[in-house]
């Protein structure tokens, strides 16, 4: 497919003697939201922390827009357009919003060595750009670490959004959210998407990618199992991949076969 | 030089980086020089008896020829000066230790009382009019000044207190002034150490335009502080002559190994008063560590 | 972290302006120097309050608090300096070699000065970001390196003492050296000293001449540094960087960039107290700066910073220093033995540190 | 923390019993001593290494070492002591005025010393457990007011000396001073000397008349804090705490009193200290134990504690500590001018920590 | 009912101007497994912190077997017979898991000054406890550091349910996990309530919940929405209960009600 904007191609990725990746190969599309699942350690995050120019790749190929890369920083792979909301979130607690909003591409105005920043400006734009994503923020300096998770992951999300990414990825971004949280992360994730925004989202809960993914691919101890689109798979088959099959079904017999 | 050249080896308890201190190696160096003598140089890196008689220890076991020490502390180096004595190895005493030189067995002593100096000083700060004097201080806890601040006292006679400060002379001259300013009565102000505390201190007493009803005096010799005596800023400053104290002993050591060679008594070092008259000769030498 | 939601909640009081404004760091910082002030109030000597009294105490404190500045900054951004003190004797060695052996020019002498610090500082942060070891052992490393590198150096200036002097003489005419020395303002001082306006000495003359430059300085920096930390996206990075070193990486700040710089500022900033000081007192010594490292944080921690990095504030620093140097001079004010002086600077120092928690706690509401 | 898994994986190579070996804690700091010997073996006088050289850089070693178990303890613990140096000054003072003042015997005066340091520890441990400020602040600011109150306490104690002499001859016939003083198995050695099995000076005298009881205290002192460390609950305790205060906490782990038997253990390591140097001595002064919290912390962190707590062994601080008696005495037999040897002991560190972190890197496959 | 192991009584608490409490009552029973639902800061935590000793509470009353009481340490709950497991786990990750295992309540021998740890049987009980809950170490001196997310719920598990527990407090222990260690800690919950220990489990996953659960209760922002039980109540009822309602039915037809 060649209208892909980014195409990973066999991507390996060693830690001394450990095998994260062991030949992976993914693309996404502009405004599709494609969802990579996989069990704790799957390798998910390696994937993409190789994709957004944290982690090299020891092998493999990367294509964005078509041009072959080597990213040899994050602030490279930002700069192709490739924002990245880590599961770990990337903010800093003690800082106000509205610091991390812009950190690392803060605004500035005046010149020379009286350059400044132009908090008014950054002020307005990060208040304006939450409310956008529902969340009324008391003051702007109120600190990160004051937020609740499903707000962090949503100045995380509308600042990659803000900031221009053509290619959104999110790592577990649901994970420790409550259901109502949850639910405006997702439906966040579906209002970028329709902006032609492409998004790549990590997950081990099937029912979230459901919820808002075009295709999936599930990765398993750092091997893909292959991807298909939502129309060709179901939940229940989408878990089998990730749990790996025989043990899961013993287990959801002895429980009732809900989880 | 006939036979092999004898070794010897210095220990002292003042820090290589110490204004005084340091002239004292000047002079061990320059003795060790002269006299072809293998003459190493140790002392502690700070104001520290104990690990002083480990240096001590560790000097007896290569068994010199020759050994220097200073003794600010004899109870606490006599086990290892004896020790030294004990293998046979000719002991100097240099610089503080006097009166415990021959108790411990040494030979002789090169040096002076801190505790003397410290009276002469203060005798002759009292003759210059002094009634109210401060003792500026600039190490605590440092045995031998506190000898100088204690002889001092003694022979001023009249009021006096030790004022503590740090090494460091924007502190010094801080708190000399703040001292000045909250007594008036201060007229007399001993330093215990040339370029640590004098120097600060005349900064200090100019700065406030007291350099004519203020006496100042200071221990060992910078030669800023004698340019100070030298313009009449400052009285007098104590000398010890301390290159002495590192090149006698090491040139004693030396003749003893080769010849059999010592004195038969103490070397007094000093005292040793620079004043206006003579200071300017002196600047020149002081600034090349030798005085 | 767990997540723990914080919205517009019924269950949660609107924060005032006022708190808003106590929440800063340096808050504890002002506290501690208003508490300093009233205790010197009742026990010290009137003349510590004169204008000669203040510049005398803050005169210590602008070249502490030059160094503070540097650490505080550093501290912010997560990493720690001991080498600052030792950094003092060496810079100021390279200053006094570079006038008096040299001869070069002040403006040349002072540029070699801080070449010569920002080299050493770009080799500690390169140590410690390659090796990822704690920069507090690190530095300690070069505390002793840089201490025992002064002396050779003084010895091999000065052919074998450890002062080097004469410096005074060869800056003497140089158009450079009123910036770095001496006393700001004297015109104006004799001037309201003569319409009576400021004490006088009987001959007339002004008991405060002008004010000495490193309080100018320090002041400055301390300005400059505020607005770098508050206003500019660096300050926005330093605080990223100390704050969690690995998102600010993730999300694009130079991280690495920005502690090297960090590093260099400090010692730049033990540079520029090295120039300050052997250029007042006309010569240098092999122990100049001994300890400064701890008072510098000492400092950096009373106004408010977090020893784990990514909290804290330059004018914090400037308001701990002013607490040093207060409680370090003032004590000469007053009727107290001096003996007792060490054991009044720690608990003056436990007192400041204690009350700074309390109001912060207090103001806060942290648990 | 992201969750990471490492079930038995086929992705992961099994651990061999040589690279479970090698993660212990105290292996950087083994190595290390080899390095150092190695440096000494070309460069310095052969009497270092004949057993009176051994002895002689022992004995330091030993002192230091004492301060650094209990400091590498409490670092474990996640807490520091600074005010270790200061401690020892005013122990020593506290032991000397108990026996010269007081005219108390050694048994009671060694009490005494005791009661006060861990006194003094509790102070320090409920300031820093009640307010939560950390510790490097708290204890900061008793390296001052001890070392300050060791000098007024001697001036009143000799009528305004600095030095308190005389104390040899007050336990001169006390039965217990052999176990804090001097040295042990001193007739084995002269039988030995005798036989010529060990060196003597030309006279004949042995060059070693027996082992110093510090080193006994300091391998003794070791080996108990290990095995407390690694056998007991409290050596559990300990990890927890510094590991996770919290989490220890509700884990049913009494972290208060773990912490405040940490500072207690310190202080009485630091009294140990005292009372060992004092009785060697025969007397005391006020710049006793000047800076040794500094090396205290070098050895421990050379020993692999990690200044972040939670990790570190007691056996890494003792050959810590045997690395810093090393290069602190080792100098001195070789034929480097004493000028450098700060350049020397900072560079030594330097190496002796980077080889540390290389090796550690290396086996344990680290990031 | 009287036969309630545990009953909380209109408890009440507050952090200075924040209410996290105001007046929950709750009981739990030998062998049922009691869940505790609620959206992100309704206050999950706050509440079984005060019923395992870590806070007190600002007002109510605490029945343990009949008798009333006043904990004022996690050590004096856990002496009842409450035990925790923390959302944070209560786990140091540099040590090991015997030794994580044991914290506390380490196992000694030999007496007085020579009373050491057993580390013999410490180890042999940890290895065998963790295998009875279906782990196998690889050595029993593996830092719990190296284990994965849902191995160290199941040592935490195991260690509260060795050292006789009659009460099981779970804080979320599925929320970081994978499906297939969220079916084994469900397994191990299923186990644990078997052995007639009551369990108290807080999740804000419905499914997980129905999936073990045979009383649910529901906090909101500090109030308790009632009890009922797994009859009477059905998965979506319940979501319905925990979201707030009506809010939550936009978003879930704007995204397909998979959520
Ligand atoms: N920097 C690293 N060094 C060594 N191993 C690593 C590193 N990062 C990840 N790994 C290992 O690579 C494997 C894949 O980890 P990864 O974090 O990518 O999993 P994941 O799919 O994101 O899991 P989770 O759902 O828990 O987030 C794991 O075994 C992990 O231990
Ligand atoms: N120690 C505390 N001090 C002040 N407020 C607190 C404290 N602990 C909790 N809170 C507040 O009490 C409320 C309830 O928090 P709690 O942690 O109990 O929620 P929860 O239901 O466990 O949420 P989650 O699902 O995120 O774990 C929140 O608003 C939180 O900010
Ligand atoms: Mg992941
Ligand atoms: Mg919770």
């Amino acid at each position: 497919m060649s209208d892909a904007i980014v195409r990973m191609e066999n991507i390996e990725k060693h830690f001394g003697n450990i095998v994260a990746l062991s030949g992976v190969s993914f693309d996404v599309r502009p405004g599709e939201c494609h969802c990579l699942l996989g069990d704790n350690g799957a390798g998910k995050s390696t994937f993409i922390k190789t994709m957004s120019g944290v982690h090299k790749p020891t092998k493999g190929r990367m294509i964005v827009s078509g041009k072959e890369v080597v990213f040899d920083s994050p602030r490279e792979a930002m700069d192709a357009g490739i924002a990245t909301v880590y599961q770990d979130l990337a903010m800093i607690p003690l800082m106000s919003v509205t610091r991390n909003f812009w950190m690392g591409r803060e605004p500035t105005k005046g010149w020379g060595p009286f350059k400044q920043l132009d908090m008014k400006k950054a002020e307005q734009v990060t208040m304006s750009e939450m409310k956008r994503m529902g969340i009324n923020l008391r003051e702007a300096d109120q600190a990160v670490g004051t937020l609740s998770g499903g707000e962090r992951q949503t100045v995380a999300i509308s600042r990659a959004v803000y900031f221009g990414a053509k290619v959104l990825i999110l790592d577990e971004p649901t994970s420790a959210l409550g259901v109502r949280q949850t639910a405006s992360v997702l439906a966040t994730i579906d209002r970028v998407r329709k902006d032609g925004i492409a998004v790549v989202f990590i997950t081990h809960n099937v029912r979230h990618a459901m919820a808002v993914g075009d295709r999936f691919t599930v990765l398993n101890r750092g091997k893909t199992y292959g991807t298909s689109t939502a129309d060709k798979i179901t939940a229940s088959e989408l878990q089998d991949l990730m749990a790996g099959g025989q043990e899961m079904v013993e287990l959801e017999g002895s429980l009732g076969g809900t989880v | 030089q006939d036979g092999e050249a004898p070794t010897i080896v210095v220990v002292t308890h003042g820090q290589a980086n110490d204004p005084f201190w340091s002239v004292v190696k000047n002079g061990v160096e320059q003795a060790a020089k002269n006299t072809g003598a293998n003459v190493s140089y140790r002392a502690p890196e700070t104001f520290d008896m104990v690990a002083m008689s480990q240096l001590i220890d560790a000097a007896v076991n290569q068994e010199p020829d020759g050994l220097a020490v200073s003794v600010p502390d004899a109870d606490a180096l006599r086990q290892s000066i004896e020790r030294a004595v004990a293998a046979g190895i000719p002991v100097i005493t240099l610089n503080a230790g006097a009166d415990v030189s021959k108790d411990l067995g040494a030979l002789l002593h090169v040096g002076q009382s801190e505790y003397e100096a410290g009276r002469r000083a203060g005798e002759r700060l009292a003759e210059l009019g002094g009634t109210n004097g401060i003792c500026v201080n600039q190490e605590v806890g440092n045995v031998s000044l506190d000898q100088r601040c204690e002889g001092f006292a003694e022979g001023f006679g009249n009021t006096t207190e030790v004022l503590p400060t740090t090494n460091d002379p924007a502190d010094v001259e801080a708190k000399v002034r703040a001292a000045l300013q909250s007594n008036g009565e201060i007229d007399t102000i001993l330093a215990l150490g040339a370029a640590t505390a004098g120097e600060p201190s005349v900064a200090a007493v100019e700065s406030l335009n007291r350099l004519d009803d203020v006496n100042i005096a200071s221990f060992d010799l910078s030669a800023n502080f004698l340019q100070a005596v030298a313009d009449g800023k400052a009285d007098f400053a104590i000398d010890q002559q301390q290159f002495l104290q590192g090149y006698l002993p090491v040139s004693f050591l030396n003749l003893d190994a080769r010849y059999g060679l010592m004195p038969a008594g103490d070397v007094p070092s000093g005292p040793n008063f620079v004043t206006q008259d003579n200071a300017q000769q002196v600047i020149e030498l002081s600034s090349q560590g030798i005085r | 972290m767990t997540v723990e939601t914080a919205d517009k909640d019924e269950r949660l009081k609107e924060s005032s302006f006022v708190s808003q404004l106590l929440k800063r760091p340096e808050l504890g910082a002002i506290a501690g120097v208003v508490a300093v002030t009233v205790f010197f109030l009742f026990t010290a000597n009137p003349v510590m309050f004169s204008l000669s009294g203040v510049l005398n105490f803050l005169t210590p404190a602008a070249q502490l608090g030059i160094l503070a500045l540097g650490a505080a900054l550093l501290m912010v951004g997560g990493e720690f300096d001991l080498s600052v003190g030792s950094m003092v004797a060496f810079t100021g060695l390279v200053f006094g070699v570079a006038l008096t052996v040299f001869q070069l020019p002040l403006l040349l002498a002072i540029a070699m000065t801080f070449a010569v610090a920002g080299l050493f500082g770009l080799v500690n942060a390169e140590i410690v970001l390659r090796t990822g070891l704690p920069s507090f052992i690190v530095t300690l490393a070069f505390l002793f390196i840089l201490r025992g590198l002064s002396l050779v150096g003084l010895k091999w200036a000065t052919n074998g003492s450890t002062q080097l002097r004469g410096i005074r003489e060869s800056v003497e005419n140089d158009w450079l050296a009123p910036v770095f020395s001496g006393r700001a303002f004297t015109g104006l001082f004799e001037w309201m000293a003569g319409n009576g306006w400021i004490e006088a000495f009987s001959n007339g003359k002004p008991k405060v001449d002008g004010i000495p430059v490193e309080i100018l300085w320090f002041v400055g920096l301390t300005l400059i540094l505020t607005w770098v930390l508050l206003r500019t996206p660096a300050g926005n990075w330093i605080f990223a960087a100390g704050g969690d070193a690995n998102s600010a990486k993730n999300s694009g700040v130079p991280v690495r960039r920005v502690k090297m710089a960090l590093f260099v500022l400090t010692a730049c900033c033990a540079a520029l107290v090295a120039i300050l000081t052997v250029l007042d007192a006309g010569s240098t010594d092999a122990r100049r700066g001994f300890q400064k490292e701890f008072e510098a944080i000492i400092a950096a921690v009373i106004g408010g910073c977090l020893l784990t990095g990514g909290y804290g504030s330059a004018i914090g620093a400037f308001f701990g220093s002013i607490i040093f140097g207060m409680v370090l001079i003032g004590l000469t004010y007053t009727q107290i033995d001096q003996d007792w002086y060490q054991v009044f600077l720690g608990g003056m120092l436990l007192i400041a540190v204690l009350f700074n928690n309390i109001i912060r706690k207090r103001v806060t509401g942290e648990r």
